[in-house]
């Protein structure tokens, strides 16, 4: 095992650079890198911005074209006069040491830029994930027991419904509802803590943060129970019927025993492999939408943001921390299934 | 019927029957009682329903499949088809407990046996965690387990056959139940852990006025322990009694035949000897297994289990070679190793060639060559896969040559030699009993006509009528084929009608071996003697 | 000496003038004003490339030499500069700084800071836009400590005006010289605001300067009244216009004729508490259309160019995706007085006489306007018309295809940057396949149109030509023949026609504001017969929304952006 | 019995599969819809099935006619629902039979007085959509694309991801070792560069978007089979199974797979609802289908930025949520026709 888990790590290595070079290779071939985005503000009115002309766009009077004197001097800005291997070359050497570089767009290191979204992030993450596994597990263990009943029934209508809401819509919803002006003004509509959180006292202080973080919370779990919870219950079916749980009910194990003393163990294995990047996720990935409509600084908005301005630094650097964890996590997953299963082994089939 | 209190138990006009769409009924108007400390026998054909009625005791059929079209149940004044499944759960494990027939199956292979054998301890008498294992690991070394302490910490796939049987058994007695539903309870054990148990039934029914309701096929063992008995045939009962007027006297036909079957040694046995100056089928030099035995957090290998101890064995083509031993003594993973199953060190030729080394594309074809039946019929079957589809997989892949009708043929006269009905074919295994997946598993082997066969205790499951019948069919086909047999059993008796010569092992080493009468007639090594002398004595007793 | 400048004509407010006509002089000051921002800051910094600066800041915090007013076309007023002097060789202006100019520290503005401002944003550590703004002004000299001096490289009627708009900031606010990095200190202005407290990318409070030194300016009297502005961050605008109504802020400006006509509704404007407006204004709308690459082969005909024109049927989209709010460009200076009406007459005329030859008649003999389905006309009538057009350019319909005679069956494709403009394309589409043209649309990533729009690779797409009050160079970039073959130009459509050429020289050196507007007059019309591009539409005024707790001055200006207006000139009541 | 008799396990299957009644009638719920969805130019359709003009008939559905042919002007395709043509058609003694939607996923009701999105009314009974489309009729073909869409998007994926999943749990080793990792750099791929890249080479299509999800979408499964694939390739019966001197395929598709089905079934609805979703999650980019073709994702964007036109939302989200409910039950059905556990 121990080996195994020496070879997992050092194939971590390669692996790294395959995802770092792949990635930059694609950056390469992308239309509108930095540069030209400049270049198009730069040029003030590329596009049309709303639909109808009210005379306010800034002009640009100087506006004449791609001069390459200019382009020249923006792409050394962004140190695009280097020839490609050796911007990859530089970036691999300082990922090596965890210099993750500067945004092109911000003010701060890509580290400090994923540090300052991470409080956000991990609120959203965390509390989701908790909701979410706490919620799905049970009530998918119930339904596997009442399977075909009208519970079960009534509760797969309910999160699909839950599911299938369009995540904006049900945010925006919650948000009109319950924050806006029209019906009930209960929550307040942006941000992790109230202006003057400072000032409160700490019970305040916790208070108003789960005041704000109701709204979000709701909208980015409602849609994530579904899918668990199925796959809770028909992992849970697949075993039920197996014949070692007929040994723990005839030693009049209550119902609650059989199902998580033996039953669990053996079904739990499907959702661990989805656990640890849940888990993981939950810190580091963040949610565009909820971000979004609840005006929340994460981790979602900046990776979307990095992507669609082509805010390569970010882009690579999240991608190089992330992966790292990734990896991690898919490491962590293996070795909880042989935890969990004693018998799973990786070793290839042929030499036993 | 009015319920005298003398009844533990008292099942009236009972029947079941399976099947969510076409009902079918297995058990027809069973009735039977047992008084506290009293021990009742049930036997009968493999698929009569025994261990179908002692489930329903425990109210543990799945309602979705399970129907009980009429009867009742009375446990201690109350109707258990009627109890609510809180009431039963009282009852279950510390009123009632029960041995299921296949322990490999009924064990949680994800739990240690040290937490599935405290558990019901801890459960119904609220001992904790601590007191409750070391409570386990007497249990244990009561069944004859060794190291205990260490087993505990053991998952069920690390244990022999016999081993895994006797947790069940620990973990059934932890309560020391007021009745113990025992199914087969020692089919995987030797004779004399066998006697070890019986024992420990017996003291625990004079100390606690146990009730034991048994189930099994050994008559001998029946007749050494019950004192009544009820046999069984086709879902219904057929006869009961005191123990000595059955066997005395016995009424019905199924039991007259029951009793009157012997195993008797197969007479032309000796001829193989000629094909001895021949080159043996399978040699195996100096095989050995070892399993690691890990500790602490990063699991490194602190010891092993010498599973297998560099043992030299040969079998000729046309032989069949017995191998007994104690349990946990190393005889399945022996067969495993030579049949390339179990990773192993040593060289072993097949017909000739060297296959310890070859690679797993190469051996494949060579597979047919060489069959096995499990000793837990009930996991190698797939699961989702119907008993046509078992057998004709084979068939299919060894013979494609055959058409569809000639395919079908083939597989419906397997099933009918093993003495099935060709209607089994469309059922999937765990719509059997113990015994006909046993055949099924049979079956699936012979139907391929290979050169050897490894049968791991082949015939634990079986009634003495069907066991006669498998034999037989075994002894045709090596006739017929020169087939070859490696045959692990715990039954001397079958051992001595079927093989050739005996291998005897004894903690991972062979230590006699010998033309079968011979080695029976006069024993050398100690371990032997004793085997030999158990299984005489108890022979003699029951006499 | 002058404290005014104005482009070409005289400037309306004279020396000693009290205060803008647009303002109330004795607007009471004080109370709080909440505002939103969509999207996001994380810098304090507007000048430099990276981040994204905090709404209000040029506005409440950095002035200028000058100051613009916002009911002329392009006149400035002294603010920092008691004093403007364009030298009489037209190579250089000279600036007096006002003594009482004060930083909000109590520093004096001096003649070093407005240097050091101007060579700092010129500099390569500040955004680049500037360099190339100004690159025509070569240097500033300081003169003494409170007279600085701009140098230009050439002779240019607007450069002296431009310089007037150099934000001014303090040195000490950059201290040692790493501007570029410079994005979390509070910047160190003369402006009537300063900053009271930030969230990095949540809100940022700005507070009145009660020590403000312009305050009884006569370009700033009336102005500047909240003593309190805060401007909240939401990432959506859906999400913004909730906040909106729940009395997070207290003002909004709509942009969308759809959202503005179903989406101000609810308790709070029924009962009063929001009001809804619309402010007329007279900002040039310019030009915004479907424009067509001339440069492809299919385009080239203006014909064909007309009957796709008729094919858009504006009322139509009007009344039934704009709830009747637009109206359509008819020129390509809507909404002002550059906008040509009628026919030429008098100087436009004598402009337009010696290309008669060039020119098509109608432009002499017919007002060009853009095609209309209101009753009489109809939309079959204009397809029928269009059908007549492709037909004379030797297009005929073949199995529903409009096909030419070389077999080539008419097709082209649209790409579009923003998906709102799909529903505008679809009833389009629609109306072409009738003249059996297929038309393709799509939207696309915003860095790939870019692309497709700098190489000139698309058949047609939308574009807006946006035009100041007093147009100038920047019109080369969008219709002259220099620019049509240069890549990454402006000039989309690819005209390239002497006439044009010609019109564009007379606007650029037009030696005051009426020659100016005849000769843009002139080109108006030179372009709209040209047929380059299917005409959008305006919109005329500014859709505002706001809590009913200000007063506003009964004048409005005329060219303004109505939230920095509402801003500098409202007040709490 | 005769062994002709014998039901087979497929037959049971299908038994078990039936004995789940819900499951069973959801089936027939959505082939139905789905079959009636096929027919949709029958049933929605802004041309006439038939048409009496001056004596003959026409038969628009099937063939097209040109304006002229009913005294119009143009000689492109006749647009049936421009007033000035229905009249000629439909005043007697002409006469033309529509169908029981008056309108196809791309006609826009030109003639309404409402703006739009317009509310639900007598004319469009869903309402209509931003630019004049009737909802119910891209509902419709909506359904129909978005089903069949997602339903090759799923086969692929789930295939896919079965047979990379159970190679790498099955083999284990070195396999499972190198792919795990090649799968690790190739899922890492910035899905949406790839995607603008190829949209600035390609033209977007249905078939494109296919290839190019499916490049991506079968990974997140792969993991689950590989899981189980890992726990059951120690299991007694494939030891049995090798004994038998089955090959590797063999074991993995007859032996392993039914018993590794778990995550796949339950994955499935999810899978085929996130396919019809993902049609056009990159209409942004320019790579989703073009804005004409009808799909519920597009419909469901729309009431995004529609808010307050509530008719687009809670149409398509009710379609949805039945076509999931619907799968969901199905599923379940096809779950339990793989437990052979049951009846
Ligand atoms: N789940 C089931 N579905 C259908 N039939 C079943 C099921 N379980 C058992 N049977 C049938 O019921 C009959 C009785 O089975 P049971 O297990 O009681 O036999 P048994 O007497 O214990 O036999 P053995 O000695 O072989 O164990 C058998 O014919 C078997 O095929
Ligand atoms: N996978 C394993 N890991 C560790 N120990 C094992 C494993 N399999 C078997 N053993 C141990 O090896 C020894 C021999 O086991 P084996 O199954 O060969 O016994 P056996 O002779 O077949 O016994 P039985 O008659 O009870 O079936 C036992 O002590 C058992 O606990
Ligand atoms: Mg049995
Ligand atoms: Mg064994």
């Amino acid at each position: 095992m121990l080996n195994y888990i020496l070879k997992r790590l050092l194939l971590m290595i390669p692996t790294l650079f395959g995802v770092m070079l792949v990635t930059f290779v694609v950056t390469q071939f992308v239309p509108g890198g930095p540069v030209e985005q400049l270049m198009s503000q730069l040029k003030g009115q590329g596009a049309v911005h709303g639909e109808a002309s009210s005379g306010l766009e800034g002009l640009y009077r100087g506006a004449k074209g791609l001069n390459p004197e200019r382009l020249a001097e923006l792409k050394t800005l962004y140190g695009f006069d280097k020839p490609a291997w050796q911007r990859f070359g530089e970036m691999i050497a300082n990922y090596i040491t965890f210099d993750l570089g500067d945004s092109y767009f911000h003010h701060q290191s890509v580290v400090d830029l994923v540090i300052s979204k991470l409080p956000v992030s991990i609120s959203l993450g965390v509390w989701t994930f908790l909701i979410t596994y706490l919620t799905c597990i049970p009530l998918g263990v119930a339904k596997a027991v009442r399977d075909g009943s009208t519970f079960d029934v009534v509760t797969s209508t309910m999160i699909l419904v839950g599911y299938a809401i369009p995540g904006f819509v049900l945010g925006v919803t919650l948000l009109v509802l319950f924050g806006g002006g029209s019906f009930w003004d209960i929550f307040p509509l942006r941000g992790l803590t109230s202006d003057n959180w400072e000032q409160m006292r700490w019970y305040e202080q916790i208070l108003d943060y789960l005041w704000h973080m109701v709204l979000p919370i709701t909208a980015s779990v409602v849609g994530s129970f579904a899918v668990m919870t199925m796959l809770t219950k028909n992992s849970f079916i697949e075993e039920i019927r197996k014949q070692y749980v007929l040994t723990a009910r005839a030693k009049g194990l209550s119902e609650n025993r059989v199902l998580y003393g033996h039953v669990f163990r053996n079904a739990i294995i499907p959702l661990i492999t989805g656990f640890p990047a849940a888990f993981i996720g939950a810190f580091f990935s963040g949610s565009l939408l909820i971000e979004t409509i609840f005006s929340l600084d994460g981790l979602g908005l900046l990776s979307y943001e990095s992507v669609i301005k082509r805010d390569y630094p970010v882009v690579l650097g999240t991608l190089y921390l992330f992966t790292l964890l990734g990896l991690v996590a898919k490491l962590l997953t293996d070795l909880c299934y042989v935890w969990v299963d004693p018998r799973i082994q990786f070793s290839s089939m042929d030499n036993r | 019927m009015t319920i005298s209190d003398k009844h533990l138990i008292s099942i009236d006009n009972l029947s079941i029957a399976f099947g969510r769409v076409e009902q079918e009924v297995v058990v027809e108007g069973v009735s039977f009682t047992i008084a506290a400390g009293e021990k009742l026998a049930l036997v009968g054909e493999s698929g009569s329903g025994k261990s179908v009625t002692a489930l329903s005791i425990l109210q543990l059929h799945d309602r979705t499949q399970c129907r009980y079209p009429s009867g009742s149940i009375y446990f201690d004044q109350r109707d258990l088809l009627k109890e609510p499944e809180d009431e039963l759960r009282r009852i279950r494990g510390r009123d009632i407990a029960m041995i299921f027939q296949e322990p490999m199956t009924a064990l949680n292979p994800l739990q240690t046996i040290g937490d599935q054998v405290s558990e019901s301890v801890i459960v119904h008498e609220g001992v904790n965690r601590f007191d409750a294992l070391n409570r386990a690991a007497a249990l244990l070394d009561r069944v004859g387990i060794d190291d205990s302490k260490r087993r505990l910490k053991d998952f069920p796939h690390q244990l022999s056959g016999g081993q895994r049987q006797r947790v069940m058994i620990a973990m059934a007695l932890a309560c020391k139940p007021k009745l113990l539903i025992a199914d087969e309870p020692t089919t995987a054990l030797d004779v004399t852990i066998q006697q070890q148990i019986l024992e420990l039934l017996d003291q625990l029914q004079r100390e606690e006025g146990m009730a034991v309701l048994l189930i099994s096929h050994d008559l001998n063992m029946v007749r050494s322990f019950a004192d009544r008995i009820c046999v069984m045939e086709q879902g219904k009962i057929v006869e009961q009694g005191e123990l000595q007027s059955i066997f005395n006297s016995p009424q019905h036909p199924y039991t007259q035949k029951l009793i009157a079957s012997e195993p008797e040694r197969f007479e032309n046995l000796d001829s193989i000897t000629n094909s001895y100056d021949d080159r043996p089928l399978v040699i195996g030099e100096a095989v050995r297994c070892h399993f690691p035995i890990r500790a602490g957090l990063l699991q490194r290998q602190v010891d092993a289990v010498r599973a297998v101890n560099d043992v030299d064995i040969e079998l000729y083509t046309g032989e069949t070679l017995g191998i007994v031993g104690e349990s946990g003594s190393g005889k399945t993973t022996l067969g495993m190793s030579l049949l390339r199953l179990q990773h192993s060190q040593g060289a072993i030729t097949f017909d000739g060639i060297r296959i310890d080394q070859m690679a797993e594309r190469e051996l494949r074809r060579l597979r047919r060559n060489f069959q096995v039946v499990f000793q837990d019929p009930f996991s190698s079957l797939s699961p989702r896969m119907t008993i046509e589809q078992i057998i004709g997989e084979g068939v299919t892949l060894h013979y494609p040559e055959l058409t569809e009708a000639q395919h079908r043929e083939r597989i419906i006269n397997v099933v009918n030699e093993v003495g099935l009905d060709q209607s089994v074919l469309h059922r999937y295994p765990h719509e059997f009993s113990g015994g006909q997946r046993q055949r099924i598993a049979i079956a699936r082997v012979v139907v391929l006509e290979p050169k050897l066969i490894l049968l791991d205790e082949p015939t634990s499951a079986l009634d003495i009528s069907i066991q006669k019948q498998v034999l037989e069919l075994l002894r045709e086909l090596q006739i017929k084929h020169g087939m070859s047999y490696l045959f692990i059993s715990h039954d001397l008796n079958v051992i001595r009608s079927v093989s050739h010569r005996v291998v005897v092992m004894h903690h991972g080493d062979v230590v006699e071996h010998g033309e079968t009468l011979q080695l029976f007639d006069n024993p050398q090594h100690p371990y032997t003697q004793t085997l030999l002398n158990a299984a005489r004595y108890k022979a003699v007793t029951n006499g | 000496a002058a404290p005014s400048q104005a482009l070409g004509y005289e400037a309306k407010y004279k020396q000693g003038f009290e205060h803008f006509d647009y303002v109330n002089p004795d607007a009471p000051k004080g109370g709080e004003l909440n505002l939103s921002s969509v999207g996001n800051y994380d810098s304090l910094n507007p000048f430099i490339l990276k981040g994204i600066s905090a709404e209000g800041l040029s506005g409440l915090m950095f002035e200028t030499l000058m100051t613009p007013s916002l009911d002329e076309p392009f006149s400035q007023y002294g603010l920092l500069a008691s004093d403007a002097q364009l030298a009489a060789d037209k190579l250089s202006v000279t600036f007096t700084i006002n003594p009482k100019a004060r930083f909000y520290d109590g520093s004096r503005v001096t003649a070093e800071d407005v240097k050091f401002s101007f060579d700092t944003l010129k500099s390569d550590k500040a955004h680049p836009q500037y360099r190339y703004y100004w690159a025509d002004i070569t240097q500033a000299v300081m003169v003494d400590d409170s007279v600085v001096r701009f140098e230009f490289a050439k002779v240019n009627p607007e450069l002296h005006l431009i310089a007037g708009q150099i934000p001014i900031f303090s040195r000490h606010w950059v201290k040692d010289g790493a501007f570029d990095k410079l994005s979390k200190v509070e910047p160190l202005t003369s402006g009537p605001y300063r900053i009271e407290s930030y969230d990095l990318g949540k809100q940022i409070s700005y507070v009145r300067n009660r020590d403000y030194w312009a305050r009884d300016l006569p370009v700033r009297r009336g102005m500047y009244n909240f003593d309190r502005i805060t401007y909240k961050y939401y990432r959506d605008a859906t999400v913004a216009l909730e906040a909106f109504k729940a009395g997070e802020y207290e003002f909004n400006h709509e942009y969308n004729s759809k959202k503005w006509a179903t989406d101000y509704t609810g308790p709070r404007f029924d009962s009063g508490d929001i009001v809804i407006n619309t402010l007329p204004h007279k900002n040039n709308a310019g030009m915004q259309g479907f424009i067509f690459n001339t440069r492809k082969e299919l385009f080239k005909d203006q014909r064909v160019r007309r009957a796709i024109t008729l094919a858009l049927d504006f009322d139509w989209s009007n009344r039934k995706l704009f709830y009747n709010q637009y109206q359509r460009c008819d020129s390509y200076f809507s909404n002002s007085e550059l906008a040509s009406t009628g026919l030429p007459e008098g100087e436009e005329l004598k402009l337009l006489e010696p290309f008669r030859e060039q020119l098509p008649e109608r432009i002499f003999t017919s007002e060009w306007q853009p095609p209309t389905t209101k009753k009489p006309a109809s939309l079959r009538n204009n397809l029928r018309k269009a059908n007549r057009l492709l037909k004379s350019a030797g297009w005929q319909v073949k199995n529903g295809q409009l096909t030419n005679g070389a077999g080539e069956q008419f097709s082209f494709d649209v790409i579009l940057a923003q998906k709102g403009f799909e529903r505008i394309m679809a009833p389009f589409a629609r109306n072409l396949k009738k003249l059996g043209i297929s038309v393709d649309y799509r939207t696309v990533d915003v860095a790939l149109y870019q692309q497709r729009m700098d190489s000139f690779d698309f058949d047609m797409v939308v574009s807006s030509f946006g035009q100041s009050q007093s147009p100038g160079n920047e019109l080369k970039g969008m219709f002259h023949s220099s620019s049509a073959g240069q890549n990454g130009s402006r000039n989309l459509i690819g005209i390239s026609d002497p006439v044009v050429d010609a019109m564009i020289d007379r606007v650029i050196y037009a030696k005051s504001r009426t020659e100016l507007v005849t000769a843009v007059h002139a080109l108006d019309r030179v372009l709209l017969h040209g047929d380059y591009l299917v005409p959008h539409w305006y919109i005329a005024s500014h859709r505002i929304a706001y809590w009913d707790r200000f007063g506003s001055p009964d004048t409005l200006p005329l060219y303004y952006d109505v939230e920095s207006w509402m801003v500098a000139s409202w007040w709490k009541k | 019995m005769t062994p002709a008799s014998l039901p087979t396990a497929s037959s049971r299957a299908w038994q078990r599969f039936k004995a789940n009644r819900r499951g069973y009638y959801s089936l027939w719920i959505f082939l139905l819809l789905f079959i009636l969805s096929l027919f949709a130019e029958l049933l929605s359709n802004d041309r006439p099935i038939m048409v009496n003009y001056e004596g003959e008939n026409y038969y628009p559905l099937f063939i097209t006619y040109p304006e002229t042919t009913f005294g119009g002007d143009f000689e492109t395709e006749t647009d049936y629902l421009d007033p000035y043509i229905r009249d000629k058609i439909t005043t007697a003694p002409n006469w033309s039979i529509y169908p029981l939607n008056h309108f196809s996923f791309d006609t826009i009701n030109y003639d309404a007085e409402a703006a739009n999105p317009a509310a639900p009314s007598n004319d469009n009974l869903l309402g209509t959509d931003d630019r004049g489309r009737d909802v119910l009729a891209r509902l419709i073909y909506g359904f129909r694309v978005s089903v069949l869409f997602a339903l090759v998007l799923t086969i692929i994926g789930t295939l896919t991801g079965i047979i990379a999943g159970a190679i790498q749990g099955y083999y284990g080793g070195r396999i499972d070792l190198v792919s795990q990792r090649l799968i690790e750099v190739w899922a890492s791929m910035p899905e949406l560069y790839l995607l603008i890249i190829f949209a600035s080479i390609f033209n977007p299509s249905l078939l494109l978007l296919i290839i190019l999800l499916s490049l991506f979408g079968w990974m997140g499964l792969a993991d689950y089979v590989r899981a189980e694939f890992l726990k059951g390739r120690n299991l007694e019966f494939v030891k049995a199974a090798r004994a038998l001197g089955l090959n590797n395929r063999t074991i993995m598709w007859r032996h392993l797979l039914p018993n590794a089905m778990t995550p796949v079934i339950t994955f499935l609805p999810f899978r085929i609802s996130g396919a019809i979703l993902a049609l056009t999650s990159l209409d942004f980019l320019g790579i989703g289908v073009p804005p004409s073709t009808p799909s519920l994702g597009e419909l469901l964007a729309q009431g995004k930025e529609n808010i307050s036109a509530w008719w687009l939302s809670i149409s398509t989200f009710s379609v949805l949520v039945g076509t999931l409910v619907l799968l969901i039950f199905i599923g379940e059905a096809l779950r339990e026709s793989f437990d052979t556990r049951r009846g």
